[in-house]
């Protein structure tokens, strides 16, 4: 259970709650709000202990540095990953799957080879792939999606080969709110030597997330969808597979010994983490992973599949609504479209009402095509919504049909 | 900010009957225009001939709004010449970026699309067609 | 001039001050302490206007959006950048001289082609292009470096072929304070067909900028350099240039169509920012350079040449000592050894009176070789350094020659 | 924290004279360590016949307290059979990492680094001579 009155750990609801203009987020799949705590460290860091970190050679900066190290043995902690140095530190998800496509992909890709991600990928999971095949030649192949919004796993078998060296999937689908089985998935890629990426963007916020468990050889986040300051995010990769690797960017930190013309490198996660990094990122992030495991993840998932189902039946009952999510395993995220009011509208309405929702492609192109859709509408639940602003967004939607249906225009419109 | 002034009737005959939607068979000049943040997808075919927009048309998918501002548009711009459309067009994105209170007589039906200058969020929406018309006259095909 | 008391706007220093510990922060090329205005900056963001930018259909966002790109503009500013769509946001300099190394070189490099850099620049200047150079087969080749510690443009124009095609070298050198002619640099680069790249992490926060005038392609930097916040720099580049150019990093923000296996691209800057951006650590940003702006860069360059011919004449009094700072063009940073103390011994008897230094290599390896030492120590002086903190550098300094001077050491150590 | 507990007299003489310093010329065993962090670089090598290490030598540049560890080291470790030096290691680890207040006596001089565990930021420098050590001995030459 997650305890009443929570919104106002978040200062942001009590701004605009004070100036009379309350806000219903209900975006946090896009970005999330953050609790005072959060937002204190990074204050404190700032005004207490702001330093460059590791080449530092006296106290102020081994304390900055302790501090930026504790982050990350927190992040490891918070998804089980084996050791604190199997965690890099990115600015976000889009980062780290970048960072595993070319220093990964760049030298370990070539012509032929395939890389299969799915059918419903955020564009982070995809455009770097499309750049690194056309710097490599290896080939891009789909896992296909059912009627139920779930990936087929059939397909995942029929269309490995001998040639498949990755399998990138994501975890939990920002559009659908899928859960996918990424554990299975890992273990089929590696059953054909293939390795296994997952897109956590979804997943690290929302669901208790177990890396060793699901075995696979990379994982992505981002700290602003988890209560956490925006810059920072992390992949988690398989030590020993982050010590075979070639490095992403160059630059200080990330070196051993440089020479005009070669360097050598140091060890991971350093290796991976060239220049300065975005430390108080790092230790903002660290609070919110503290906030999220005080309120308990098992809590904070119930919680969203709770509001998601009582959503989903609410929203069925507006008028030409046609709703995207699985009947398997539905979550927070509730993707729809009402026939004749484009999503677009549908927001600038909820909008007039304060509530955020976000319309558009949702960075999956792809995806829209499939579901033959050009956009959708998408409400995002998070820890601190509740059936409240499940009431509202259904009463604003029932006014955004009136206004677009000429007859009941008149009544609701003031 | 009241949705009465966004979502006119106007604008809601335009999207939901829009005028001249289509394309031409053969052009003389054609753009398309996408709005990356919102997915609006407009395509704009003319027929210039010595300088006048003889023809029009245009086809896509995207809010009230991107629509029905391409509806309106291609009723105000036949007839008229490259160079009074340039006018035309900067009156228009005054008119919606709320930089002028008394929009140009000029501009038509396209006043209905005032009160978009009150909804920032969908200035973007309404200048598509306009912007997309203007990179069409810029490509001699 | 600096105003006196300029220390209170920085919370640290009152901070250490109140522990009865006094901060003597002499390690601002490394990082600086930031003002009030712009942690409360960073604060206020989040705490009333924290959305995602860009994509959102409503108000929140769009003002989240309208800020972001204010702080671009205002940086496109600062550096007399022709429009602020030529700013891109990145981590730091290290993140932009990649993004330049990767997008530019990987797609603009062939085998034999060459890229001059020199020698003094920063390992963030160097092993991109180690990497570039593996992956495309061009050479790197190096400008001299003369006794005054000043590049020698003759030795440019001799390692100049037909076969250059870029040109990369520091501004202001982070070990030695030199001030490179990057103007000249730069016609002479023009004028063999090369482009010009600047890294300016020490010159942005230090001295005024105008990349117009150098007429420099790209110019990068960081705002942790510069009294903003971290996991925020930038990179200057002619549009026209970045509009030709592949991108680097792939993912949502920086695509216009995606479809399975590939995609099209957004305008600059947007093409090349994929994902969610350090929303908070532009505006940081913003905030830092209007605190700076408000002093005057011109009078910050004052004040730290000031405090750099002060210091290295105070400092030419301690035994043994080096100091590794040019005549010509020297300013607020200064590297020095001392016969028998290892720099980071220096480091460890400053740190004990509160006074932070840095030793070590500098991320300047191929430079310590070149100076013949392992590392140096290094005091850097920004604008909230005064006189008394040289006094305190330099009694510290005698303190330091002492201990290690067995004839001494009885008298000074309590 | 007191720079007399850092810099003390043992110290300072191994700095400034070190033993041991230089290289064997047919060593069994040797690595090469660095400190990234304040450029410290030390090589050792070793003569190890039956389980016992019977030279040692370092060579390399750095501050005082990573070549007066260096120097320490050879000579406490010489004659020392490899296990031994296994548990050594671990001992002076605990102590300048302020793991364990009273030393064990088997580090000899090695305790005149006992004031490194009040000054975080040089453990490093203190723990690279055992580190190198320690990885000369896993790479049979
Ligand atoms: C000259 C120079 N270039 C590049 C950098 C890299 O800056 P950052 O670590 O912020 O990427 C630095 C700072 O360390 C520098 O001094
Ligand atoms: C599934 C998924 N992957 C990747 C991303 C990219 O996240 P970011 O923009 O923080 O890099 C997102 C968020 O937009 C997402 O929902």
């Amino acid at each position: 259970m997650i305890r009443n009155h929570i919104k106002s750990d978040f200062p942001i609801f009590s701004y605009w709650e004070s100036r009379g203009k309350p806000l219903v987020y209900l975006d946090s799949a896009a970005t999330t709000q953050k609790p005072l705590r959060v937002i204190s460290k990074v204050e404190e860091y700032y005004s207490q202990f702001n330093a460059n970190v590791h080449r530092g050679t006296y106290e102020l900066s081994q304390i900055a540095t302790d501090i930026y190290e504790e982050a990350r043995s927190k992040v490891a902690r918070f998804i089980n990953g084996l050791q604190p140095e199997s965690v890099i530190f990115t600015r976000n998800a889009t980062e780290s799957l970048n960072l595993v496509a070319y220093a990964w992909g760049l030298n370990n890709l070539k012509e032929g080879d395939e890389v299969i991600l799915s059918e419903m990928e955020h564009h982070s999971n995809l455009v770097p792939w499309h750049i690194i095949a056309r710097h490599t030649g290896a080939v891009l192949k789909f896992i296909r999606m059912n009627h139920d919004y779930q990936l087929d796993l059939d397909s995942l078998r029929q269309i490995l080969t001998a040639k498949t060296k990755a399998v990138s999937v994501v975890h939990v689908s920002n559009v659908l709110g899928t859960i996918n089985p990424v554990k299975e998935i890992t273990a089929i890629a590696h059953d054909a030597g293939a390795i296994s990426i997952v897109d956590g963007a979804q997943s690290a916020p929302h669901i208790p997330v177990d890396v060793q468990d699901i075995g696979c050889d990379f994982y992505a986040f981002s700290g602003h969808k988890m209560c956490g300051p925006t810059g920072i995010g992390g992949l988690y990769g398989k030590y020993d597979l982050l010590e075979k690797m070639e490095p992403f960017l160059g630059g200080g930190e990330m070196i051993n010994e440089v020479f005009p013309t070669t360097s050598n490198y140091a060890k991971p996660p350093y290796k991976f983490e060239a220049g300065t990094p975005n430390i108080s990122g790092a230790i903002g992030l660290q609070a919110a992973i503290e906030y999220i495991e005080d309120l308990g993840l098992k809590n904070i998932e119930e919680h969203e599949v709770a509001l998601g189902d009582y959503a989903a039946q609410r929203l069925a009952e507006v008028e030409g609504i046609r709703i995207f999510r699985p009947h398997a395993t539905g979550t927070g995220v509730i993707s729809f479209t009402i026939d004749n009011v484009h999503p677009h509208d549908i927001s600038t309405i909820l909008d007039a009402e304060g509530i955020a929702i976000r319309a558009g492609h949702h960075c999956a192109q792809p995806l829209m095509r499939k579901l033959q859709v050009q956009s959708t509408a998408r409400a995002s639940f998070y820890l601190y919504n509740d059936r409240s602003d499940v009431e509202t967004l259904a009463r604003a939607l029932e006014k955004a049909v009136a206004i677009f249906s000429p007859r009941k225009k008149a009544n609701v419109l003031k | 900010m009241s949705l009465n002034d966004l979502f006119t009737e106007i604008i809601l005959d335009h999207y939901q009957h829009p005028h001249n939607h289509g394309l031409i068979s053969s052009p003389s000049h054609f753009s398309r225009g996408f709005n990356e943040s919102c997915g609006d997808d407009i395509q704009i075919s003319l027929l210039v001939e010595k300088d006048i927009i003889v023809d029009v048309k245009f086809s896509g998918a995207g809010c009230s709004i991107s629509q029905a501002s391409a509806s309106i548009m291609t009723d105000i711009v036949r007839g008229k010449s490259v160079d009074q459309i340039k006018t035309l067009a900067g009156k228009f994105y005054d008119m919606v970026k709320g930089n002028e209170a008394n929009p140009d007589e000029d501009l038509g039906d396209a006043v209905a699309l005032q009160g978009v200058a009150k909804f920032p969020v969908r200035v973007k929406c309404a200048t598509l067609a306009w912007h997309t018309l203007e990179e069409a006259l810029k490509q001699q095909k």
